[in-house]
């Protein structure tokens, strides 16, 4: 079976299961706003300034819900076992994993805009000053975030204490993406987002790298 | 005509950990037949089928199909043409009927997806359910479901493992009745059970595993012939 | 599976090693090593810190290999080899996160301080704790020892991207390293060369005091 | 002896000497000993 129809077939099966189950969407999404209302009586803030300390907080938000929704990516799989029909069919394992990074990765960029929007009606957060620099930075850390996610997520198919373990495993491994993204929108309210920055370039090499490796790792990590 | 072996597997060994699940099984599953493969929970047969299904590797011993080791591309080509249905149903409960079935023909790249769906479809009776969402069917449609998404690649190795589980007497008796109706056609069945109920009316050969060893191996004359035997290895009360 | 009596032999042959070699070190660090002019006696932490860090990285990077191994291969027998690496590499892991704020404390009178070198230790004892919480949520079963493999191979190749995330975050820098006198040089080597015979004991020994290995009689 | 070690900034450096080799004593002899009790787990199985 041709590798790209793989990936589109299970590409939409997974949007149409997810727009209808509902449950992971809204529950990211409602974290998020959540979090925000959390966040103002915590440390009393007002206002979010993306120059400063505001980015990075921004980000925090963003890996927590992203957590929730990629957490249960696999779990209509889980369900009835399906997940053994998947390897049953004669189709190359790692277009199901692509299938489900690009839902996930879909899914993650929606959770952003949203609570772009959300930083900026609540907290005046100088989104639209740049918005095209902060999409593309959105974008780039959502490569490796979901690469990860979801890799991690498959792992943890019906294993005891996978909801415990995920952020776990996670967290320390994106701790490199997530101090370029914090440092880099900090930078982008100045400057451009210039290619030769090094933040970027380790951005674009974290996404590469765990890419292709969680691809390959997928077809040894699911096979019983 | 001697018959065709469709799939042989030689001395099948399987090791978790330190624990042996099989012990070097051969086994031998012929065209046109339905073969039976019975023995105590624990004896290893649902970790066989997942074998023969490619879904769990086996630790060494090798698997043939029409005489050619699966290696490689052969295991596309026999995946291709195989089904396999266990007691959980592979279903999406939030997709309906006709969704499921259309994503597994999709996977499969069947070419003729909309007659081989109305086809499976009416004959196991879902043609009514089509637009509902499986997660609301009861056991029985989803078993049926679950048997007509198993078909729909029109496999010719078709593996069950415990297929009549949780069935009631009247499903049992209709699905017996579909798979002694399947096996024509240059197709083989197998059938992984514990139970001797009526249903092994419909075995041709049956094998008898025990603590991951094949112990017997046979024709199957009748349903008494075959408690006896059963209850010599498994010391059950004798007929 | 692996001989035992094979691994016995070697982790007592290193042990041996490793605890001469030590007592050489510890004997020189004390008393052969000069003591450094600007940092005063406290330096001398320097000869075992380093070390260990040395030999973790090499431990994580044996767990590395093996893990690679198995997940190929599909032999449990490399998988204990990973998971004792792993392990082993935790034990160094920790020296090092012990002595670094200590001699942190002496230098710039914090205990902690988020300087670079310290930093990227402290996220790789994350990352391979996590790894240990695999093994253990999940016991022997084949599957837990796949999410251990995999995840003990994308944890190394995230240990570079966190090093130079972490180096380009840091404002202070590791103290440099101050240059060396010929003694002070060679006790370095002599404290290396033990610590790392000291690690290979323990990788040894771990393997061999694993469950899955068979006692060949 | 507990509130002298955590503030203390003093310069006599050689305390946090010993400490830092103390403790790594403490680490690796404490690992050698769970290595100990693991083999004779191992041995009365």
């Amino acid at each position: 079976m041709n590798f790209l129809k793989v990936i589109f077939f299970v590409f939409i099966k997974d949007i149409k299961d997810e727009l209808r189950r509902k449950e992971n969407i809204l529950s990211s999404l409602f974290f998020q706003l959540l979090s925000l209302v959390l966040i103002h009586f915590a440390v009393d803030m007002t206002s979010i300034d993306l120059s400063k300390e505001g980015a990075g907080l921004m980000w925090l938000i963003i890996i927590f819900a992203g957590t929730i929704f990629m957490q249960n990516i696999f779990r209509k799989e889980e369900e009835n076992g399906v997940f053994l029909a998947l390897l049953l069919a004669p189709v190359d394992r790692a277009a199901i994993y692509l299938a489900k990074f690009f839902v996930s990765f879909i899914f993650l960029t929606i959770l952003e805009v949203f609570l772009f929007f959300l930083s900026f009606f609540f907290f005046g957060a100088a989104v639209f000053d740049s918005p095209l620099q902060l999409l593309i930075l959105a974008i780039g850390v959502n490569v490796g975030f979901s690469a990860l996610g979801t890799l991690i997520s498959s792992l943890l198919i019906n294993q005891k204490g996978s909801s415990i373990l995920y952020p776990l495993l996670l967290y320390p491994l994106l701790f490199p993406l997530f101090a370029a993204a914090a440092a880099l929108t900090q930078s982008t309210l100045k400057s451009s987002l210039a290619f030769s920055d090094p933040w970027l370039r380790l951005i674009i090499l974290f996404d590469i790298i765990f890419l292709a490796v969680s691809s390959m790792l997928f077809e040894s990590a699911v096979e019983e | 005509m001697k018959e065709e072996i469709l799939v042989e597997c030689s001395h099948i060994e399987k090791f978790y950990g330190k624990k042996q699940a099989l012990k070097g099984v051969d086994l031998k599953l012929f065209a046109n037949k339905i073969t039976f493969l019975m023995g105590e929970n624990g004896a290893g047969k649902s970790t066989l089928c997942k074998i023969l299904a490619l879904l769990s590797k086996e630790s060494n011993g090798k698997i043939l199909y029409k005489r050619r080791e699966i290696k490689g591309n052969l295991r596309d080509e026999y995946k291709k043409v195989l089904g396999y249905l266990s007691h959980q149903t592979f279903i999406y409960n939030h997709l309906t009927a006709l969704e499921n079935l259309n994503f597994f023909a999709n996977l499969y790249g069947i070419t003729n997806k909309k007659e081989k769906i109305e086809q499976v479809m009416s004959s196991f009776g879902l043609t009514e359910y089509k637009n509902q969402i499986a997660g609301t069917f009861s056991r029985g449609l989803q078993q049926r479901l679950s048997l007509a998404r198993t078909l729909l690649n029109d496999p010719t190795v078709l593996l069950l493992d415990e297929p009549f589980a949780g069935l009631d007497p009247s499903a049992l008796y209709n699905l017996a009745q579909i798979l002694s109706e399947l096996k024509t056609r240059e197709r083989t069945i197998l059938v992984v059970t514990h139970e001797i109920d009526d249903t092994v009316e419909i075995a041709d050969n049956f094998i008898i595993l025990k603590q991951g060893r094949k112990v017997f191996e046979d024709t199957f004359y009748s349903k008494e012939n075959l408690k006896n035997t059963y209850f010599e290895f498994f010391g059950g009360v004798k007929q | 599976m692996i001989l035992k009596k094979l691994l016995r032999k070697w982790a007592t042959l290193f042990s041996i090693l490793a605890l001469f070699t030590n007592i050489l070190a510890l004997l020189m660090v004390f008393f052969y090593a000069p003591t450094e002019v600007q940092m005063g006696e406290v330096q001398k932490i320097f000869y075992y810190h380093v070390p260990c860090a040395i030999a973790s990285y090499f431990m994580v990077f044996i767990s590395f290999v093996f893990s690679i191994a198995f997940l190929v291969k599909k032999d449990e027998k490399y998988d204990i080899w990973a998971y004792a690496g792993a392990e082993v590499g935790l034990v160094f892991i920790l020296c090092v996160l012990v002595s670094g704020p200590i001699w942190g404390k002496a230098a710039w009178g914090k205990w902690w301080v988020w300087e670079p070198r310290l930093t990227t230790f402290l996220i790789i004892f994350l990352i391979y704790f996590s790894y240990i919480l695999v093994r253990i949520f999940g016991k022997q079963d084949t599957k837990t020892l796949k999410v251990a493999s995999v995840f003990s191979i994308i944890g190394f190749l995230d240990v570079p991207l966190v090093n130079r995330a972490v180096y380009w975050w840091g404002s202070i820098v590791h103290p440099k390293s101050v240059s060396l006198e010929p003694q002070m040089k060679l006790t370095f080597f002599v404290s290396l060369l033990s610590v790392i015979i000291l690690s290979l004991s323990f990788l040894f020994w771990r393997v061999s005091v694993d469950e899955r290995v068979i006692d060949n009689d | 002896m507990i509130s002298h070690l955590l503030q203390s900034s003093s310069k006599d450096t050689s305390f946090y000497l010993f400490l830092a080799y103390i403790l790594i004593g403490v680490i690796i002899f404490s690992y050698i000993l769970s290595l100990f009790l693991k083999a004779r787990d191992k041995k009365k199985e």
